[in-house]
């Protein structure tokens, strides 16, 4: 696809969403059988599958921390999740996204409660189209909380950004590609802290305000379809009233 | 790839098999329920997610172009690699491929290419120098026993599901895929024959034989595995439930 | 990393924080002195050896010939790798980089590519077979605490200082820089934002926030680390800081 | 070389062989200085060294197990043992091998009687000629009763497979390569259980009942030729009489 | 540069020293902070620093000694230190720089008084033009000074070699690649002990001998500047008196 | 490489030494059995085994065309590699060659290049585009002592046995082979030098030192290695024993 001229044309983007609008959003809590626990999340076209293990034993046992358990976390893409295939294994983009996405959920789990143990959370992108990181993030959440791993909070991300110099909502890959700015953000929505936090592009002053304002917004429907996700799935059926 | 259980779990698993039965209420010769769904990955060519029992296997195609083999320059390449997904399993650690997941990639390859499902030699560009290769990448998501049936029939529907491929420069009407090779493992526990084991069954079994077959009921891929022996008999009975078995699976596949 | 420190050290780095003081005595918005020194390294085109405090970061750039990336083909290409030398901390350790040395490259990287520093088209040769590629190498030689602000400030200071670089076949007039984006971190402790933390207070802060800006004040990158939060506030008083410690840096370069 | 129009002419194949006849075969136990057992093969072009090391202790101790000896295997090709010299180091068809060969190899072994050891095989490919790792295992089982390991059987192991419609018994390389299918099979060749057993190509159901009679026989042989080997090295000396 | 036609000219070198004489040396102790003794040492064009930590506790803890403490000793180049960038990471070069550096300093060190303990070596050539292992090891000794280890003597360290038929002491890269002979020697200076050579090229007996005298001249000059160096750092400040 | 040997040992070894005597009888100056077999491997165009006592060594040389290195365009190459293979020793472990194994290479690299045993200028076939490799692949398969001298003899060996390599394409009359390195190495124990130190002998020695000379006595190259030193007069009475047994073992080659 070759670049348009213009990524916003009549106040709409290419798919047809306004800027403040999330692509579809659709999240299920517990896919998995052998993960303690697990989500899955598809927004726009990423498919995002996450699985939590733990707390369990940790291994290798020189890294157990005796007051505290300790998380980790890895972020892989599927060989074929994008247009060109992927060479198996972390390379640097995703140690670093690894990185970042543990000190995003960190901050919501109670790892106090389990010391020298392990929480082990898995992020696999199956198929990619910009914001997998924060889509991953979401559905990481959802995980910790299916896995029943003492919360805080849940954890909501969405990325903001700057297209045709208007701030958007939840970029594509297209307007990623083409875009002058991308901001992942992860919020812990019932006090809006701000627990991941990237940009790179071009933002004034101003307008990384807005942007901050639409991530804040966007992140709420978030965190809806999280704890609705969550609630299908632990909801009392109707003959066990 | 297995795990440690409890003398118990063996013991009550064992003496089911002595009875002819097994943990999951299934007969010896059957499977548990498959379902394989196709085309869910956009940005693979082909893609297959084959469920069988609570085990979970995708598989996606990229086709790219490359340089042959310096031994085979007017063909294409074929090239399988497994995932065994820390996601997948406690047992599963991050890392490249242990020789649990080389196993399982070189045993999904031979049924391919030993069986010429795919007709390698149309895959050619400009001999010598380009040709199209094959990449098989199967992704294991939930490990409850049998990967090696479950990869080998997500990668085969996989295949299937390409038709014309949605590539840059195709060079073809479609893509040459020929043959439906069905991969049947069957676990032995006290001298019997299982078909498609579950994790608990691998737990304890002595040793598996994973039988692939054509259409036409010919063989083309065995592999033993696990550290138990089989006798003749064994094999012979197990080339019979593997073809019969295969028949079914089959039907899931293009 | 970051260091196990007692209790004891870190409850009087908090207890300072509260009353808005700090460990060294700066003021909350205050770097520590810092020295550039450009041109050490003859046999890197360009190299810059930063002193913010205790902590010294070399870093040098190399020009070499390479083949273009297939979806960029008529520009140059950039490549910052960084090295956490086991010589520079008891807690650095020898083998490929890390998780913090990678985030240290890209941190830096994204700085110099998203602020557009280098003209990147102007370092084609010719398009879409010989481009020049740019080699930032970051040596941390002595690790005492925001290691990112010196990272980045050699990384830009050691390509400013190239002007015509003396490499042979060069084919430009001059070495294509022309913005000089600052990275400025703060880290959070007890509710306060200090500027430039040294190790004592990144080992106690809560988190860190890095905001890059160039000339005109605008943010080319931001980067949070740490397993703490930020507030909507606290962004926009980083920011505010960030504009203004990297004034006083902008002038060490060029 | 290039393909031969036929490799069976008249009944004999292109080294002159009879269809179920093996290779020209020595066998010597007991070659090395350091191992604590070792054997050399021969077989037709392959030169194959076996070496054993154990029962010792094993390293890391947390691979230790608390009933039983863990069983370790490496099959490994020389760079020089091949046409076209092979990069030193594991390959994924080296891995699998390995994996298999000890598969092949643990069930005569009496692992049980030392807990917490390793008993190490290392095979080494010096020149390959087509049926390497059933080479090596015959190799490797003769190391381990010349280590003193105490065993229930030896295990015998050879290649059998279609070349021009025709079943044979160990194939050379010309054979793998332009014939249809190859199958290596291990034996106990007591009690007649199979312990290796791989195959790709094509076989008939028929086809497969006659190539696993044929590798029982090959089998049968390559048993006697270790047992004699090892006779040789044991035999007690005249003047010890 | 291409190669000139001689290297010597009127008994000069191309860089003006005579065959015997050392390129300009600094040698600065203490220039790191955070490590426990530190050295930089200028020789020519090489630029070196060195740093020691230790004695320290062991890890991996299965290496420690019981009855010593164990040297450990990295080399490593800067990608930016040589004409052609070098990639990161060790080569098959200086793995073996670091095995027989390590192995020229532990004579010196009393690593017996610190059983279970590590001692590590850490020397980075930040611009290299020959002579960067000896130059390296010289750092590391006074480094090591620097660091109050217990030694029995420093070391000091000089290549020596022949161009055009001379023996010359200290070999610019220019007489490195052109020269006929390399010859890198390590002394501990008050006994006169060897305690690194290699050597690569051609000698005859009457060379060899000549160059080791040569060698053992230069190493002097070396000594004396390290221990100026270290008075330097340590010579108590006049109003300390 | 080397091994922890009891004190008894040790004390017994250090004490024949004193008396001039060594543990398996040898005079100071003498070294163990040697053998050379060479053309063992067909599929190698040069190879030698070489048993030194109870240590063996396999070499294999394999050529191949390769491109040129950039700054020897004309020139053909040489790499060595060494495998201390876990058969060879209950100290070898599997896994990439460590500082033993790269150590003992570069030795015998050395002492083949630095002598010009090969005409390397010879081996080139189309000036910077294609050249002969020489592939040197030392394998040892057993580790009684002193595998810098056996690596050498069999490399050496190896290279000497090719005569017109049976090779597709190969493009002189004969394989450029000219020269006759021949490394010695002596250990020294207790103030004394042994040639062709054993397995018990390296365990307790103070440090090695490996001379490598060709037919006319001067030297190529030379290695000391262990933890203890030298004096100048041991270096001058390494160099004759080393010359003196070179010329011994320079037999059994070509």
């Amino acid at each position: 696809m070759e670049k348009p001229e213009k990524l916003i044309v009549d106040g709409k983007r290419l798919d047809g969403r306004a800027p403040d609008e999330l692509r579809p959003l659709k999240i299920q809590a517990g896919v998995l059988k052998r993960a303690d626990g697990s989500a899955y999340v598809e927004l726009g076209k990423n498919k995002v599958l996450a699985a939590v293990y733990g707390p369990r034993e940790m291994h290798p046992r020189h890294h157990q921390q005796p007051d505290t358990a300790v998380l980790r976390c890895r972020y892989n893409m599927a060989p074929f999740s994008v247009e060109e295939r992927k060479r198996p294994g972390p390379d640097r983009r995703s140690v670093e996204i690894s990185k970042v996405a543990r000190e995003a959920l960190e901050p919501v789990v109670f790892l106090e409660l389990y010391p020298r143990s392990a929480i082990d959370i898995f992020i696999e992108i199956l198929q990619a189209d910009a914001g997998t990181r924060t889509t991953g993030i979401t559905a990481a959440s959802v995980a910790l909380a299916d896995a029943g791993v003492p919360m805080r909070d849940l954890v909501s991300a969405v990325a903001v950004g700057k297209v045709d110099d208007t701030i958007v909502l939840d970029l594509t890959k297209e307007e990623d590609q083409w875009g002058t700015t991308d901001m992942p953000i992860a919020l812990m929505p019932r006090k809006k802290l701000i627990t991941l936090l990237q940009m790179d592009g071009h933002f004034t002053h101003e307008e990384f305000k807005r942007a901050l304002a639409l991530a804040f917004n966007g992140c709420e429907q978030i965190y809806e379809a999280q704890k609705r996700a969550l609630r299908e799935k632990y909801s009392v059926k109707p003959e066990e009233e | 790839m297995y795990e440690i259980v409890s003398s118990v779990k063996r013991d009550y698993i064992v003496d089911l098999a002595r009875q002819g039965k097994r943990v999951d209420g299934r007969a010896l010769d059957q499977c548990r329920d498959v379902s394989v769904e196709t085309g869910l990955i956009k940005s693979a060519q082909g893609s297959a997610l084959v469920k069988l029992g609570s085990t979970q296997v995708l598989a996606g195609v990229k086709l790219e172009r490359v340089e042959p083999f310096p031994d085979t320059p007017p063909s294409g390449v074929l090239m399988v690699n497994a995932e065994l997904l820390p996601l997948a399993s406690p047992t599963f650690e991050p890392g490249p491929p242990d020789e649990n997941a080389i196993e399982l990639a070189r045993v999904v390859d031979r049924g391919i290419r030993e069986s010429g499902a795919i007709d390698i030699d149309k895959l050619g560009i400009t001999p010598g120098e380009e040709v199209w290769a094959v990449f098989i990448d199967i992704h294991v998501l939930d490990h409850d026993g049998n990967l090696i049936d479950a990869s080998a029939l997500a990668a085969i529907a996989a295949l299937w599901s390409i038709k014309t491929p949605k590539v840059e420069g195709w060079t073809l009407p479609e893509f040459p895929i020929v043959k439906k090779p069905v991969a049947i493992t069957m676990a032995k526990i006290d001298e019997k024959l299982m078909v498609d084991p579950c994790l608990s069954e691998e737990n304890v079994m002595d040793a598996r034989a994973t039988v692939t077959t054509v259409e036409d009921g010919s063989i083309c891929a065995i592999q033993k595995g696990g550290v138990g022996c089989f006798t003749r008999e064994d094999l012979e009975a197990a080339y019979e439930l593997a073809r019969a078995r295969a028949e079914d699976l089959r039907k899931h596949i293009g």
